[in-house]
């Protein structure tokens, strides 16, 4: 899918206030892209993420997805988003939390990854019947992150996946991910706080200003794949970002 | 909490006993006559000696309370669906059922008897009514707190209210439907019995009109000990069902 | 509580009591005395003041008359048989008012039933428990209880006119009219017509109070009986003074057909002879016999459960 | 949910007057006789030919049930307290609450006027006798379901029972709470009415009590119609209450 | 305080089986060392904390701080405990989850930390009275240290404190944290996955192996402070402890 942000405005309104969250963000992402989205914190990430996935309704400004509204592309059933808190059913076990998408999500058209690879590739196999809140706080954000994949979504919307990961979690799963970013080529808006991971995945990296955030850099990532941290175009890339984001504080 | 450990067994029994004994030593102290208020002692001797009696009347009450008990949680829990699966019903379903709830029984009494005749129908039916209310108030309350992150991930999924309410409100509705049937429970054992009291040729609720109308104060009691008994095995039943079921709660 | 306030000695001293009428406000005879010597300050000429309340019926009047919480109410002579004997209140009738029994049993005309002995074959409803008129009755037309079938209907008359039973007990003095006013006629079978000794409402204080403060009910009396006379005088006026405790919305008509039905079985010649509410010893031992053989009593002990010395005291004594 | 939107209120009007219209129709149909169930436009004539005396009965009504389901919350509230801070309690308070709450009225009614005369005081106590038990249900159920999340910050902290009870046990409870008090608070007019229903001198119960024993079932019903209206008015005043309270849920 | 580890075990029973999370853990730390916990998910870093704030009851092995129990140590309100997933009270504003802790761990003896200096030390003054339920995740994550903080406590444990912040909120904030630590002298406990973060701010590292977790390698720090990510020494005990990490998966 592709998806058109154009002028997107988005202010909270709370017992304490108005809180505007993102301000004219404007975005063209392609077909099967990888995007890398980072900002500091509580510069509207999350919050842009909600809005694609029709959990909120803009306040100004335009969102397509392949030409639909986010609440019509919601409804062809092809939007995946992973919450920034894993939010798992606590009655059902992690299988079945798992299952549970794909049963609300049936998509009779396409091929898609089966519960207990998804398991595997998390590393929860042997906790399948395990309930989320036996689950440490990475486990259960693997759990999470398995379920939105369950999908076989077209978009994925991703908000900090791998945050309560280690290192080594983080790098295998990365690997794992582009290999099923390849099969399924989805569409990726992925959130996170991890400047060397934008680089390890992502085609092109967006860099959000503070409260109220909007674009502030694009940057394409021309290294081929697969990538190498110690390439010689790796940590100059990571370096750029880190100041286009320093810019922000 | 509910855990049937030693020191709150012990302090049960503690607080019950100090209870009876406090009871028993005023009626004697202040030499209440019986047919004011009978002693403990004097309760429990009426109800050995007429055991076979009352266990009969206690199992036609506690047919009638029970199946009626069944019939309240399953319209409580048809309206409760029915708000959720369409919203916009809410208001007017709580209006009718606060009608129906706000009817007393004694006028209703009447008209069950015509349409459905003498027997434990209109009893099991008048126990229905008077039990649908808390579980439709506490489902309802439920469906309404359920977690707004879980409903955000059915969202995003695009889920039909259907689904919603299968694997998100239902569950999360859990705690506050088992607190319905707490107070539902001893409620169903009142309602048949109120039900029997005008107009049943059984049960406890007979019994005890015919002991109220005698003042025949021990025979009046000594039902009323066996309802608080029904009553609490009833809770007991509620609060280890409600363990089993809702296990997430409990860790 | 009774209260003895000391006035000067040319007047009796002020007392205080509380009446609990065994029924919600209508027109039976005993409440009805009592509206109006309340509103016709027949008490207050007798220095009385009297608060006036109501039970449900269920019972709770006893238990408070015993408690002290009241000194005077009224009950059905049966009934106070029965409690006295069991759980054992101390209840002592001080004057008769309703001298035969207010049950009767009725059947809507178009049911074809003419006497009892046509009752074999259908549904006869009872209140709570068959009452023991029910059982003298078909004892004296010779009918076997076992033979029909009986159920219980709890207090109303709609089961009768819907057909779902084709006997049942009334007030003489209140259902029958309220049957009527729906348009359907009866049939009436009143025990005692049948030669079953039978007795109304009487008023009640306990034991204690009749050792202790024979003062008190006897100008108790004094006053609600002059209140009866009264209102034989002024049915118009008794009514205006029920209404008073009932409310407005109340059907007027209906409670003048229970004060005339009620003033009906108050006068006897007994009455005419003694005065309103006098009883003795064969009425009450005839009630009692009725009641030990249909087994509404174990046995029968009439002595103490009544006294004639208050009415004599009020009929004897000037008025202060 | 319970927002007051237009299609909501729009609805309700619909179902409301759907049971009337049916009611009315239906009575004009089988030709039900008024003393077996009187139509609304019979009931409603009824009402406004005796406005005043119902308006005054219903002042008198409203008072009891208020005051008493007052006392009622909090005796719930305190007995739950109490569990709270000794949980070793719960299951003897739990015995009592449903001995009490077995007990029938009419068996309680008397001792009451016994203690406490025959005012009104002996009716508040009944109606908070008849509400406590949903209020302690309902609200240690809330108690006990509490977030583990927040109770482990609290005794990271070393907390007393008192601070945990207050700052997380409470607020977390509140829900359940509200769910009770609209329960109770339809419960608490029908306690009143029950109450004055034995000898009250005035009050719908009495006018209650007066038309069915007449068998006026048209000034019955006019009664019952005020207690719904009360009853959904209060309920009403529940819901907006808990919005405002419980404001964290309502996102 | 001196915190002494023997021998430590825990294993959880689920409605699913046993689940074996600690198995003999030995640990010396000494008052006021700062030491760092890195471990691959689901190894037991939580678990440790919660046995040491007196959450959870070892089933084997000894825990004392400065000689007392756990449970001791808890009733002097010294510890300071912050959850992995930021438990703030839905019902009470920013400030007020801050003040409450001050208030229920009232430390008369002590200088502690004030409120609002604690808002702007975390970037929340302009979210004092807001209600947490309006926060982004990284804000939460912050109110909770913000919360912990305010403790004023002997022993921090913390729970991967800043998971869910940005490179540059998080370098500000450790650079914020060894100012407190200077001052304040504490224990502290940190667990994280972030490598560089560790060696930013540990006196020593361990390195926990997988579930059941056990401790596989200590690494002293002995870099001088301040510390600085471009030193020569800085990125060889990185990749050091990056390859003790690698050792577990
Ligand atoms: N439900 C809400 N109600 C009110 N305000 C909100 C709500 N959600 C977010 N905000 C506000 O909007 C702003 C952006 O929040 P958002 O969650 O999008 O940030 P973020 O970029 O995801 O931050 P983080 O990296 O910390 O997760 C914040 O200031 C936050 O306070
Ligand atoms: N309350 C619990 N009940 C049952 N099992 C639990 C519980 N808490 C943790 N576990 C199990 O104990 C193991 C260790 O969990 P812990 O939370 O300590 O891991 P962790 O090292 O903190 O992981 P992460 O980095 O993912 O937070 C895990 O396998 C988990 O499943
Ligand atoms: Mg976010
Ligand atoms: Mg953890």
């Amino acid at each position: 899918m592709t998806i058109t942000i154009e002028g997107l405005s988005h202010t909270f309104t709370t017992p304490t206030g108005r809180v505007p969250a993102l301000r004219d963000v404007s975005l063209q992402i392609r077909q099967a892209e990888f995007v890398a989205i980072l900002g500091p914190s509580g510069c509207g990430k999350s919050t842009l993420l909600r809005l694609l996935a029709n959990l909120l309704r803009p306040m100004a400004g335009h969102i397509a997805l392949d030409g639909l509204t986010p609440a019509q592309a919601a409804a062809t059933k092809r939007i995946g988003w992973m919450a920034q808190h894993p939010a798992l059913l606590p009655w059902y076990t992690v299988r079945d939390n798992i299952a549970l998408a794909q049963r609300i999500n049936p998509q009779p058209q396409r091929a898609v990854p089966a519960v207990d690879d998804l398991l595997a590739l998390v590393g929860l196999s042997d906790f399948a019947s395990a309930y989320p809140f036996t689950l440490s706080g990475g486990m259960q954000q693997r759990a999470g992150l398995a379920r939105t994949l369950a999908l076989g979504a077209d978009v994925w919307l991703m908000d900090e996946p791998f945050a309560a990961l280690d290192e080594l979690t983080r790098e295998s799963l990365t690997l794992e991910l582009l290999r099923l970013w390849q099969t399924f080529r989805p569409t990726v808006l992925w959130v996170t706080h991890h400047i060397q991971e934008t680089v390890r995945l992502a085609d092109r990296v967006v860099v959000m200003s503070r409260r109220p955030g909007h674009v502030h850099t694009e940057k394409a990532i021309g290294l081929p794949r697969p990538r190498d941290d110690t390439a010689p175009d790796f940590q100059p890339l990571v370096r750029e970002l880190r100041v286009a984001l320093a810019a922000q504080s | 909490m509910s855990r049937l450990d030693s020191t709150g067994c012990a302090l049960a029994l503690l607080i019950v006993g100090a209870t009876f004994l406090g009871w028993e030593l005023g009626v004697q102290f202040f030499q209440a006559p019986v047919y004011i208020l009978p002693a403990p002692s004097r309760i429990l001797a009426t109800l050995s000696a007429n055991a076979s009696v009352y266990a009969l009347a206690t199992l036609i009450t506690l047919g009638e309370a029970v199946v009626g008990l069944l019939l309240g949680i399953l319209g409580g829990v048809i309206l409760v669906s029915l708000i959720s699966l369409w919203p916009g019903l809410e208001q007017g379903v709580m209006i009718v059922a606060i009608l129906v709830k706000s009817t007393p029984l004694v006028a209703i009494a009447p008209l069950l008897t015509i349409w459905l005749g003498f027997g434990v129908l209109p009893k099991v039916v008048l126990v229905a009514v008077l039990t649908f209310f808390p579980v439709l108030v506490n489902m309802l309350s439920g469906i309404q707190a359920t977690e707004p992150a879980l409903l955000e991930v059915f969202r995003s999924w695009h889920a039909s209210q259907r689904e919603l309410f299968r694997h998100v409100r239902v569950p999360y509705a859990l705690p506050y439907v088992f607190a319905a049937l707490k107070v539902s429970g001893p409620l169903a054992l009142v309602g048949a019995v109120v039900a029997e009291w005008t107009g049943a040729s059984g049960g406890l609720g007979r019994l005890m009109w015919l002991a109220y109308t005698n003042l025949n104060l021990p025979q009046l009691f000594a039902a009323v000990f066996i309802l608080a008994l029904a009553g609490i095995s009833l809770y007991a039943l509620m609060v280890y069902t409600e363990r089993r079921i809702v296990f997430w709660q409990h860790r | 509580a009774p209260s003895l306030v000391p006035t000067s000695p040319a007047q009796p001293a002020r007392l205080s009591m509380t009446f609990m009428a065994g029924y919600k406000p209508q027109a039976n005879l005993p409440f009805v005395g009592v509206y109006l010597a309340q509103a016709k300050g027949f008490f207050e000429a007798e220095r009385l003041d009297v608060t006036v309340e109501h039970s449900s019926g269920r019972g709770e009047h006893m238990q408070l008359l015993t408690a002290g919480k009241a000194q005077v109410t009224t009950q059905d002579a049966g009934v106070l048989l029965q409690r006295r004997l069991d759980p054992g209140l101390p209840l002592v009738s001080i004057a008769l008012i309703g001298q035969r029994g207010q049950q009767a049993f009725v059947a809507l005309a178009s049911s074809g039933l003419k006497t009892p002995q046509d009752w074999p074959g259908h549904t006869i409803g009872y209140k709570g428990t068959p009452p023991p008129e029910l059982l003298a009755l078909m004892k004296a037309n010779g009918l076997n209880p076992q033979a029909l079938s009986l159920v219980n209907v709890g207090f109303d008359p709609r089961v009768l006119v819907t057909r779902q039973v084709d006997v049942y007990p009334v007030y003489k003095s209140n259902e029958p009219y309220l049957i009527r006013q729906w348009g359907y006629d009866l049939v009436q079978w009143d025990a005692a017509d049948y030669g079953v000794p039978s007795l109304g409402l009487a008023y009640v204080a306990t034991e204690e109070v009749v050792r202790t403060n024979p003062e008190l009910l006897t100008r108790f009396l004094r006053a609600s009986l002059q209140g009866i006379r009264y209102a034989a005088e002024h049915p118009d006026e008794a009514v205006d003074a029920v209404l008073q405790y009932t409310g407005p919305e109340t059907d007027r008509n209906h409670m003048r057909f229970m004060l005339e039905a009620e003033l009906a079985d108050a006068q006897t010649d007994l009455t005419r002879q003694h005065g309103l509410g006098w009883q003795t010893r064969e009425q009450w031992q005839g009630l009692a016999d009725m009641l030990v053989q249909t087994g509404a009593l174990s046995k029968a002990d009439v002595a103490s459960a009544f006294t004639t010395r208050l009415l004599e005291l009020a009929a004897n004594q000037a008025r202060p």
